[in-house]
C-alpha cells in the first residue's frame, strides 16, 4: 500500500479531518455501475442533511470500448456543509476502476495536485502485458502529476463475495465510501435495499455483503477519513436534476399538454413526463418532428389548453416560424430549452448558454416574447410555473432557457409546496361578450382576454398575417404598426413590474461587477466568494428574466469600475488579431451594452464544461489585475 | 390570473342554425375558383349537421384554398404553410367536442407539409381534411406544384415541369393506419357534398381530395375534365358512396367498389384510364390517436394536486 | 372640364412647367393593364435619359372585386432629371380607372393638397344609381381633400377606336402621358411594338391607334404640362427591379444551383431564372419546402459548385438549422433573404427591414456568417457577386438582405459589365496535399482550403458536431473552443479590410447624424439633403456591412450630437407606457449600440411602406427640434 | 481567390482499391449492432465495383446509423436529424461522376425526415439510399420511432408504444415515381451484399430497408425473426434478387416474385404472414431527375460570358 496516502490526507489512520466540502468522483468504463453507486452516495449524504450535487460523467458513444480516454463515465459528487450549487473545482477524492479513463477525466482538468485516487489494481497483474504496462506508466505518470494514488485490489476483494465482481464492485465502492466519509452503513444498507428492492432478497442480501465487506476493508485499510459537517436543519427535501425539476414543475403548473421531439439534453424531461404525466391527467405527445411539435401545442393552446413544447438548440432552430407564429397569433405557450453546445449539432450532451440571442431575437420580423432562465434546479421547477403565468396573462409564448448542467445536477432541494390556483385550467366555455374583441388589447399592457373554441359568440380566426383589433386580416399601414406596438408593450409592461436584481456582494459599488445568467450562479457567487474572502472588491449580478431585463441595470452597473458579463457561450479572446473593433463579445454583453451603454467587458468559457468556482477566482484575479495596470 | 375559468358551462337553450350562421365575411377568391364550392358544401354539412359554430374549427395552413377559415363564422386557425394538421391534432387531442376541418392545398399538403401529412394519416385522429388539389401554387402566382403534371407551364417551370406528379391517392393509400379517401371534383357539387359528408361523418380522419380549378394559373389542367364526365369513374357502393339517381345521371361511368378493402383501393386508385371519384377507401376499425391523447382529460385539480405531491414524495429524502 | 387643374398647374394650356422630378400614379382594378402602361411610360421617360423608379401598386387579392378600395392595383413612375433613388412622397399626377381605388391610395397617404386627378367619368352615368352617388360623393370629398380632380371621358374616348376599351384604355393613357410630359409620341409608340410584338400586326395597329388618340386628347383637352429635364450623359443602362439584379447577379456571379421554395416577395428572382438560367447552364431547383431547399444547395456547395438559396421571412426562418450546419461545416453559400413585412406571415407583398438579427444571430450556438445589405437596385446585382467572393474566401455562408422595396422597384441602372473571373468555378478536381488537413485554419483569417470530393486524399467527413482541424467529432474542451475561435476570426479578419462608411454630409460632424440601411438609403439622403438645403446640421451614415460592421462608427458618431438609426423595422414609439429603460429600439440601433456604446436612438415605420424622404425630412424636424429644446 | 481552378484534373495511373481504402475510423456502435454488418456490406461492394474513393459520398442524417460516414474511407457528410436525402439530391444534382450512399434512420428518413423522402423517391436521383430501422430511437437512448411495434417499451412510452407501426415499404411503393425498393436484414450477409449490390447497380434511387438489431434498446423486437428464418420470405426472380444456391439454403420460404410490377409489389409488401426480403418492386424505366438537373453542366465560361451579356442586354435601354 502506498504511503502517499496518509501523507496527503495528512491525518493518522482512524483520525478525521474535518473540511466544509468536498468533490469525489467515480469513474469507471460505461456500464460498471459507477453511476448508481455515486447517486447512492450522493443519497446518503443528502438524507443526513449535507448539501450535496451530483453530476455524470457520461461517454461520448452509447457503449464505448473498455479501458478507453473517451469512454469516462462515472458520476462526481460533492457534498458539503452549506446548500451546494455547483461542481465545484477539481476533485478531493476518486475511485477509479482502471487507470485509462482518469486521462479522460485530466482533459478536462478534473483533477489536483494532492487529489487521492483510488486505484483498482488488477491491471498491475493482467493476463496482457502491454495492459500491464500501460498500468505502470498511468501510475508512474499519475504520480508526477502530484496525484495521490493508492492501489486498491478492489475486484479481488469482491470476488470474496461475489463470482461476477464487475457487477458488484460499486456497492464495494459504496461501503467505502461511507467508512471514508464517517457515515453509518445503514445508511448505505437503507440505499441498496430501495434500489433492489425489485430484483429480490438475495440480490439485496448479496449487495448489503459487499457494502460491508468494503466499508470494512476502508475503515481497516484506507488510512484516509474525512469529515463534512451537516447543514443546519435544511427543512423538507426532494433530490431531483434539473429536468426531473422542469418535469415537476409542468405538472405543478396546470400544463395539459407536452409535445416534444425528442433530442438531447433535454428528452429526459419526457422520460420524466412519459413515466408520470399520465398521472395528473396530462398528455405528452411525441411528434413526428420539432415543427410539429410545437405545431401541435400551440393547436392544444389555441383549443384553452395549457401547452408547452420542450428542446434543445437543433429543435429550437426547427421552431423558429412556428415561434413567430404564437407572438403574431398571442398564443400563450412555455418553451424550455434545455441548451447545449452549438452552434449545429455541435456537442450535444454537454452545457453551452448559446441560445440566449436566438430566443430573443432568432425569428424574423419583430417577435417580442418572455425568456427567463432559471439559475438553480430549483429555479427549474419554479419558472415553469412562472412561465405559464406570464404565458397567460400576457397572451405570449415564453422561452424557459436552461442547460444540460442544470439538466443532469442532481441535488437536494426545498420540497415545492404546489398550490391548486396553479393548476387552474385557462379554458372558459362561457359565452363571450361579443362587444369585447379578440384582440381587445389593453394599451398599457398589451395584454386581452382570449376567446376559446366551445365559447359561442368569440367566433374568430387566428391568423399569422397582419390583423386588426377584431382579427380580420388587414395590410393597412395603421393596423399593423399597432399590432406591432401592442404586442411589444407586453415586454414594456412585465419590465414595469420586475424589480432590479440584487448585488451579491458589495451592492454600494466597488471595482469589479460580474453579471452571469442561468446554471452559472453557483460557481460565480463561490468565485465571488472567495475573491472577496481575500478583500477583494468584486460582486455579482445574476439575471433571470432575459427578455424582457430587469431594470436597474444601468444604475448598479454605474457603481462599479469594470462590469464583467459572465457565461458559457462565445466571446472572442482579446489577442491578436483580435482587437477593440473587431471582439465579438458574448450574447449577454451584447444585450447589456445595448441596454446600459455600459462598457460591459465579455469572460466566457466553451468548452463544454459547467464553469467552476475556481476558473471564475480566476478571471476575477485576471481583471482585477488589468484594472490595476489601467489605473497605475 | 387572467380569464381564468375551472368549470365549463354549456348553453342550454336549443339553437337552429341556418346558412348564415357559417357564413363568415366575403369570400375573395378569383371568379370561377372552385374553392368556392367546397366553401358551400362544408356550411351545407354544417348547418344540416347543426354543429354548433363555437364548436366548429376550421384550420388551415397558407395558400389560396388556405384562406378557407375566414369565409366560415365559426373559429378559425389560419397557420404556416404546410402546418395545418399538427395544429388540428394538437386542438382535437384534448378537445373531443370540437369538430375539425382542415383546408389545405397541393402545395401546403403534399409539397412542404409531406412529413406532417404521413403522420397526421397514421395519428388518424377525428376531423375532416380537404384537400384542395388544383396541380399549382395559386396564392403565390404559378409556381408548379408537386402535382402538376409533366410539361405544365408555370413561372418556375416555363418550359414545362419535368417530374411525374404526385399522385396523393396512391401515396395516401400506402400510410399506415390510413382510414378514409375519397375524392371528388369542386365542380359537381353533389358528388362534393356526399363524399364530404361520408368523410365528416367517418371516425377517425375523413381525407378529400379535391379536384379543383384555378381558372387563373392552371384552368386548362381540369377542363377536358370537366367537359367530359366519361373520363371519370364513379366508384359507388352500399358502404361507400351509395348510388342515387341523381349520381347516376350525372356519372356516364361508374364502378362498384368496396371501400374496405385497402388492395382494391389501391388498384383503384392506380387506375390510368379513368380518374376514380367516390370514396376509395373506408375502414372505421383503425385505431384513432384520439383515444390515447384523450386520457385523463377529466381529472379534477384535487386529483392532481394529489397526484403531484405524490410524485414529489417519490423525490423526498 | 373643371378649372381647377389650370389653376393647379399655373400654367396656361400650352405652356410647359418645367419641375426637377415628378410623380405619376396610373391606378386601377387589377387587370386593367394599369402596370404595363406605367412600365411602358417608365421605359420611355428612361430611354429619354431620365432617372425613373416605377413601382408596382398591388392588391391583397389575387383578384379582387372591381371598384374596391382593397382592389387598388397600378403603378407608380418617378421621374426626375437626377438618378431617382427611391418612389418619393405623395404623387403629383394621378390617372384613375375609378374613384373608388383612390381610397385604397389615401389611406397609404400616396397623395397631398394640389395631386392632380384625372379620374375616368364614365360612373357619373352609370347605371346604377350607387355607383353614380358612390362617383359624385368621391368627387366632392377628393376635391374637399384639396386634390385637383379632372374628369376624363376614358372609355368614351376608347370606344372611338375599339369595342373593347376596358383593355384598350391603358394605352390611351400612355400616349396622353406621353403629350403631357412632353414626349414625341413615337417613343410610346416603340414601346408598343415591342409589348404586343408577339401578338401580331392588326393588335399593335389597334394599340398605336390608341396611343395616338391618347395623345391628340390631351394635347386638344388637358391643360396641364410638364417638362423633366434629362439627366446629363447616364451613359449606358439596363432596366431592371431588384430581383431581377439579384438573378443577373447570380448568373454574373458563376452560381451553379440556385435551390429554392416559392415566397413572396423572393419568387420573381426564380421566376427570372426560370426563364434565363438554362442559359448560363444553370440549374434552378424548386425544392419541396425552404428546409429542403438549403440543403440542397449545401449538397451542391459541398460537391464543389456554387450554390445559392432565396427566400423571405417565414422561409428564413426553416433555414435555421441548415444555415447553422453550414457555419459549423464551413461551407460558402450564399442566401438572398428578400424582407418583407413580418413577424409571422405578417406583411406578404409589402416591405420591412426586420430579418437584420435574425440573420445575424437567429440560430443558437455561436453562427457567425457574413451579412451584408444592398442599398439600391444596382447594388442588388453586385452584392451577389460579392457574397459568393467572400463565401467561397472565408468558406462561411453569406446573408445577403434586400426587400420588397427593391425587389419590386424598376430602374434604370448603369449597364453592369461582367468579368470572366466572377465566373470561376471553385471545383478543384487536383489531387490533395495531404499535409493540408481538411481545416486548416489560417489563425489570422479563419480561412482555410477546402477539399471537393473527387480530389483524392482530400477525404472527410463534413460534421454538425464540433470537430478538430482534421475534420474527426471530438467532443474535448480545445476542439471544441478553437473551433469557435476559428469560425469567429472570419468575421474579425473581414472587417479589417473594411473601410469606414461615407458620411452623406458633413464629414466633421454635426447635430445630427441619421444611420441606414439596405433600401432606404435614397429616401434618407433625400431627406437629408432637402433639409440641408434648409442649413440644417443634419448627415447621414449608409451601412452595407451588417455582420462585421464597418469599423470606424464610433468615431463617427461621437461627432455628432445626436445619431439616430432608421428603418423599416419596429420599435416602440416614445410615449407612454414606454420610457427609457423599458423600451424596446430597432434591430439596428441594438446593433450600432452594442458595437459603439453611443446613445444611438431609434426611428422607424413599419406600415408596410417604403420610407420616404418626406417623413425623413419630418423626422430630421423632430429630432433637431427635441435637440434644441434640450439644449436650451 | 482561394483554391480556385477552373479545369479538372483527372488522375491517369489506373489504381487498384482493397477493402482498407474505403475502411475510416474504429466503428464505435455498441458490440451486436446490426450496423456493422451494413459498413461491411457497402465496403465490399466499392471494392467489387473498384469505386476510387474519393468518387463515393456517404450521406447521413443524425442518429446511430448516420455516424456511418465517419467509418467509410471516402467522403461524407454528416449533416443534420431528417435532412440527408435533400443535402445528397443536392450533392448529385450537379457532380454526375460521384456514387452516394445514404445512411439514414427511421427516426431520419420516416419521421422528422418524412416529406424529403416522399420527394427524394419522386426526384429518383441515382444513388443508393439504406434505411437503418431498428424501430428504436438509438442515438438518444431509446425513445418510441415510427417503426415501433405497438406495444413497444420506450422511454417515452414506458407503457408500450399506441399507434401502428409505420411501414416503410408499403410507403414508399406509393410514392410517385418509385423506382427501386428492397428489404434485407442485417444479420444475413449474403442477403444484405446481394440486394445493396442490386440497389446500388439500379440507375435511380436505389432504396433498401434493412430490418436492424439494435441489442442495446431493441433487442428483443427481431429476436424472433432472426432466430427463425421461416417467418421471411425470400422473394427472388430473375429481373430481380436471382435465387443462389446459397440463398436457396439459408431461408425456407421463398417465392418467385416479378419486381417490375407495381401492384404485386404492393401485395408483397402488405404480406401480413410473412416478412418480404429481397427485391419488391424495379422499374429502371422512371425518369431520373438526374437527367434534368445535369442540363448545361458543360456550359463553358466563354459561353457563359456570352449569355449574361446577351441577358443583360435584353434589359438594356
Ligand atoms: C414557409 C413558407 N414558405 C412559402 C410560403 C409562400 N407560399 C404561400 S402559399 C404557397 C403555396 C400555395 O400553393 P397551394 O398550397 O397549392 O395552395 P393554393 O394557393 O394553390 O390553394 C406558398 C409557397 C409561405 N407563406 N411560407
Ligand atoms: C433537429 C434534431 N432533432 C432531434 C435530434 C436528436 N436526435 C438525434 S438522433 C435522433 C433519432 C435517432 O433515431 P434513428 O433515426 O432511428 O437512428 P438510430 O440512432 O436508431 O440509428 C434524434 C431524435 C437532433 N439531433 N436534431
Ligand atoms: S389563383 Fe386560382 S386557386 Fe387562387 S383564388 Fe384564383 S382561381 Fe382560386
Ligand atoms: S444503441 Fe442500438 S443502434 Fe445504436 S449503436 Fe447501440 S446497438 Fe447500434
Ligand atoms: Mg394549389
Ligand atoms: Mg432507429
Amino acid at each position: 500500500m502506498s504511503t502517499h496516502v496518509a501523507e496527503a490526507a495528512g491525518t493518522g489512520s482512524g483520525s478525521r479531518t474535518t473540511v466544509p466540502q468536498h468533490i469525489i468522483e467515480i469513474v469507471s468504463d460505461s456500464g460498471e455501475g459507477a453511476q448508481k453507486a455515486g447517486q447512492a452516495f450522493g443519497a446518503v449524504c443528502a438524507k443526513s442533511g449535507r448539501g450535496v450535487w451530483t453530476v455524470e460523467i457520461i461517454p461520448a458513444e452509447i457503449k464505448p470500448p473498455a479501458r478507453s480516454q473517451a469512454g469516462a463515465s462515472g458520476i462526481r459528487i460533492r457534498v458539503g456543509s452549506r446548500t451546494v450549487t455547483n461542481m465545484g473545482d477539481e476533485a478531493d477524492l476518486v475511485v477509479a476502476f482502471n487507470e485509462q479513463v482518469l486521462y479522460g477525466r485530466i482533459t478536462q482538468h478534473a483533477f489536483r495536485k494532492g487529489t487521492n485516487i483510488l486505484l483498482e489494481n488488477r491491471w498491475a497483474t493482467d493476463d496482457s502485458p502491454e495492459i500491464r504496462e500501460l498500468y505502470a506508466n498511468a501510475l508512474q505518470e499519475f504520480r508526477e502529476k502530484g496525484f495521490v494514488v493508492h492501489e486498491l485490489p478492489l475486484e479481488q476483494e469482491c470476488l470474496k463475495h461475489t463470482s461476477n465482481p464487475r457487477v458488484g464492485k460499486n456497492m464495494f465502492v459504496l461501503g467505502m465510501l461511507c467508512s471514508i466519509y464517517g457515515f453509518e452503513v445503514e445508511r448505505a444498507l437503507e440505499e441498496a435495499a430501495f434500489l433492489f428492492r425489485k430484483k429480490g432478497e438475495k440480490v439485496v442480501a448479496l449487495n448489503h455483503e459487499l457494502i460491508r465487506a468494503g466499508y470494512a476493508y476502508a475503515s481497516d485499510h484506507i488510512p484516509i477519513q474525512f469529515f463534512v459537517p451537516a447543514r443546519p436543519n435544511p427543512g423538507k427535501s426532494i433530490v431531483v436534476n434539473g429536468n426531473q425539476a422542469v418535469g415537476l414543475g409542468i405538472m405543478a403548473a396546470g400544463i395539459d399538454v407536452v409535445a416534444m421531439y425528442p433530442i438531447t439534453p433535454a428528452t429526459s424531461v419526457s422520460h420524466y413526463l412519459g413515466e408520470a404525466f399520465h398521472r395528473v391527467g396530462g398528455l405528452l405527445h411525441q411528434a413526428e418532428d420539432e415543427i410539429a411539435a410545437i405545431g401541435f401545442a400551440i393547436g392544444a393552446s389555441y383549443a384553452g389548453k395549457t401547452a408547452c413544447t420542450v428542446t434543445s438548440g437543433p429543435g429550437l432552430a426547427l421552431k423558429t416560424e412556428f415561434l413567430g407564429l404564437a407572438v403574431m397569433g398571442e398564443l400563450p405557450l412555455v418553451i424550455v430549452d434545455v441548451q447545449r453546445g452549438g452552434p449545429s449539432t455541435g456537442l450535444p450532451t454537454k452545457v453551452e448558454q448559446g441560445d440566449l440571442l436566438a430566443s430573443i431575437w432568432g425569428q424574423p420580423g419583430d417577435s417580442p416574447k418572455v425568456v427567463i432562465a432559471p439559475a438553480t434546479i430549483e429555479e427549474c421547477f419554479h419558472f415553469v410555473i412562472t412561465a405559464r403565468k406570464l404565458a397567460e396573462a400576457f397572451r405570449t409564448p415564453v422561452i424557459v432557457l436552461t442547460d444540460a448542467n442544470l439538466a443532469t445536477g442532481v441535488q437536494p432541494i426545498p420540497r415545492p409546496n404546489p398550490q391548486e390556483e396553479w393548476l387552474a385550467p385557462p379554458i372558459d366555455q362561457a359565452p363571450w361578450d361579443k362587444k369585447v374583441l379578440a384582440y381587445d388589447w389593453d394599451v398599457e399592457s398589451g395584454a386581452s382576454p382570449r376567446p376559446i373554441p366551445g365559447q359561442p359568440g368569440g367566433e374568430y380566426v387566428l391568423t399569422g398575417l397582419s390583423h386588426t383589433k377584431d382579427a380580420h386580416v388587414a395590410y393597412d399601414p395603421d393596423s399593423n404598426r399597432v399590432g406591432m406596438e401592442m404586442r411589444s408593450r407586453k415586454l414594456a409592461a412585465l419590465q414595469k413590474a420586475l424589480k432590479p436584481p440584487k448585488v451579491f456582494g458589495d451592492e454600494s459599488g466597488g471595482d469589479l461587477l460580474l453579471v452571469g445568467w442561468g446554471s452559472t450562479q453557483g460557481a460565480i457567487e463561490e468565485g465571488v466568494e472567495r475573491a472577496r474572502g481575500e478583500g477583494q472588491s468584486v460582486s455579482a449580478v445574476h439575471l433571470r428574466f432575459m427578455s424582457p431585463l430587469e431594470p436597474g441595470l444601468e444604475e448598479i452597473f454605474r457603481r462599479f469600475k469594470k462590469v464583467v458579463a459572465i457565461g458559457i457561450h462565445y466571446s472572442d479572446p482579446e489577442d491578436s488579431p483580435i482587437d477593440k473593433p473587431n471582439r465579438r463579445r458574448s450574447q449577454l454583453a451584447i444585450l447589456l451594452r445595448d441596454q446600459t451603454l455600459v462598457d460591459v467587458d465579455s469572460w466566457t468559457r466553451v468548452e463544454g464544461q459547467p464553469l467552476s468556482p475556481g476558473t471564475i477566482y480566476d478571471a476575477i484575479q485576471d481583471h482585477l489585475g488589468r484594472l490595476a495596470r489601467k489605473e497605475s | 390570473m387572467f380569464g381564468l375559468k375551472t368549470d365549463w358551462e354549456l348553453d342550454p337553450p336549443p339553437r337552429y342554425f341556418t346558412l348564415e350562421d357559417y357564413e363568415g365575411g366575403v369570400a375573395r377568391w378569383c371568379p370561377g375558383c372552385g374553392d368556392f364550392g367546397v366553401l358551400t358544401a362544408v356550411q351545407r354539412i354544417c348547418r344540416e349537421q347543426q354543429l354548433p359554430p363555437e364548436k366548429v374549427v376550421a384550420v388551415s395552413g397558407i395558400g389560396c384554398s388556405s384562406r378557407f377559415p375566414h369565409y366560415m363564422k365559426t373559429y378559425g386557425f389560419h397557420g404556416l404553410h404546410g402546418r395545418p394538421l399538427p395544429v388540428a391534432c394538437g386542438i382535437k387531442s384534448r378537445r373531443p367536442d370540437l369538430d375539425i376541418w382542415v383546408a389545405t392545398g397541393d402545395g401546403d399538403c403534399c409539397s412542404i407539409g409531406a412529413g406532417h401529412w404521413i403522420h397526421a394519416i397514421r395519428y388518424n385522429m377525428d376531423m375532416t381534411v380537404m384537400l384542395f388539389d388544383n396541380a399549382v401554387y395559386g396564392l403565390t402566382k404559378n409556381q408548379t406544384s408537386p402535382t402538376s403534371p409533366v410539361g405544365f407551364k408555370s413561372n418556375t417551370h416555363p418550359r414545362g415541369a419535368w417530374l411525374p406528379p404526385l399522385d396523393p391517392l396512391q401515396a395516401m393509400l400506402g400510410f399506415t393506419n390510413v382510414s378514409f379517401v375519397g375524392q371528388a371534383v369542386d365542380w359537381n357539387p353533389i358528388l362534393l357534398h356526399a363524399i364530404l359528408r361520408q368523410a365528416h361523418a367517418h371516425k377517425g380522419l375523413g381525407f378529400v381530395r379535391i379536384l379543383q380549378r384555378c381558372p387563373t394559373y392552371s384552368g386548362h389542367v381540369f377542363q377536358d375534365l370537366q367537359k367530359s364526365p366519361d373520363q371519370l369513374l364513379l366508384l359507388t357502393h352500399d358502404d361507400g358512396l351509395p348510388m342515387t339517381p341523381e349520381l347516376d345521371r350525372l356519372f356516364p361511368n361508374k364502378e362498384q367498389h368496396d371501400p374496405s378493402d385497402l388492395g382494391k383501393a389501391r388498384i383503384a386508385a392506380a387506375n390510368h384510364e379513368r380518374i376514380p371519384v367516390g370514396v376509395l377507401f373506408r375502414d372505421p376499425s383503425r385505431p384513432i390517436y384520439d383515444d390515447f391523447t384523450n386520457y385523463g382529460l377529466g381529472t379534477s385539480v384535487e386529483d392532481k394536486l394529489d397526484s403531484i405531491n405524490a410524485e414529489l414524495d417519490r423525490f423526498a429524502i
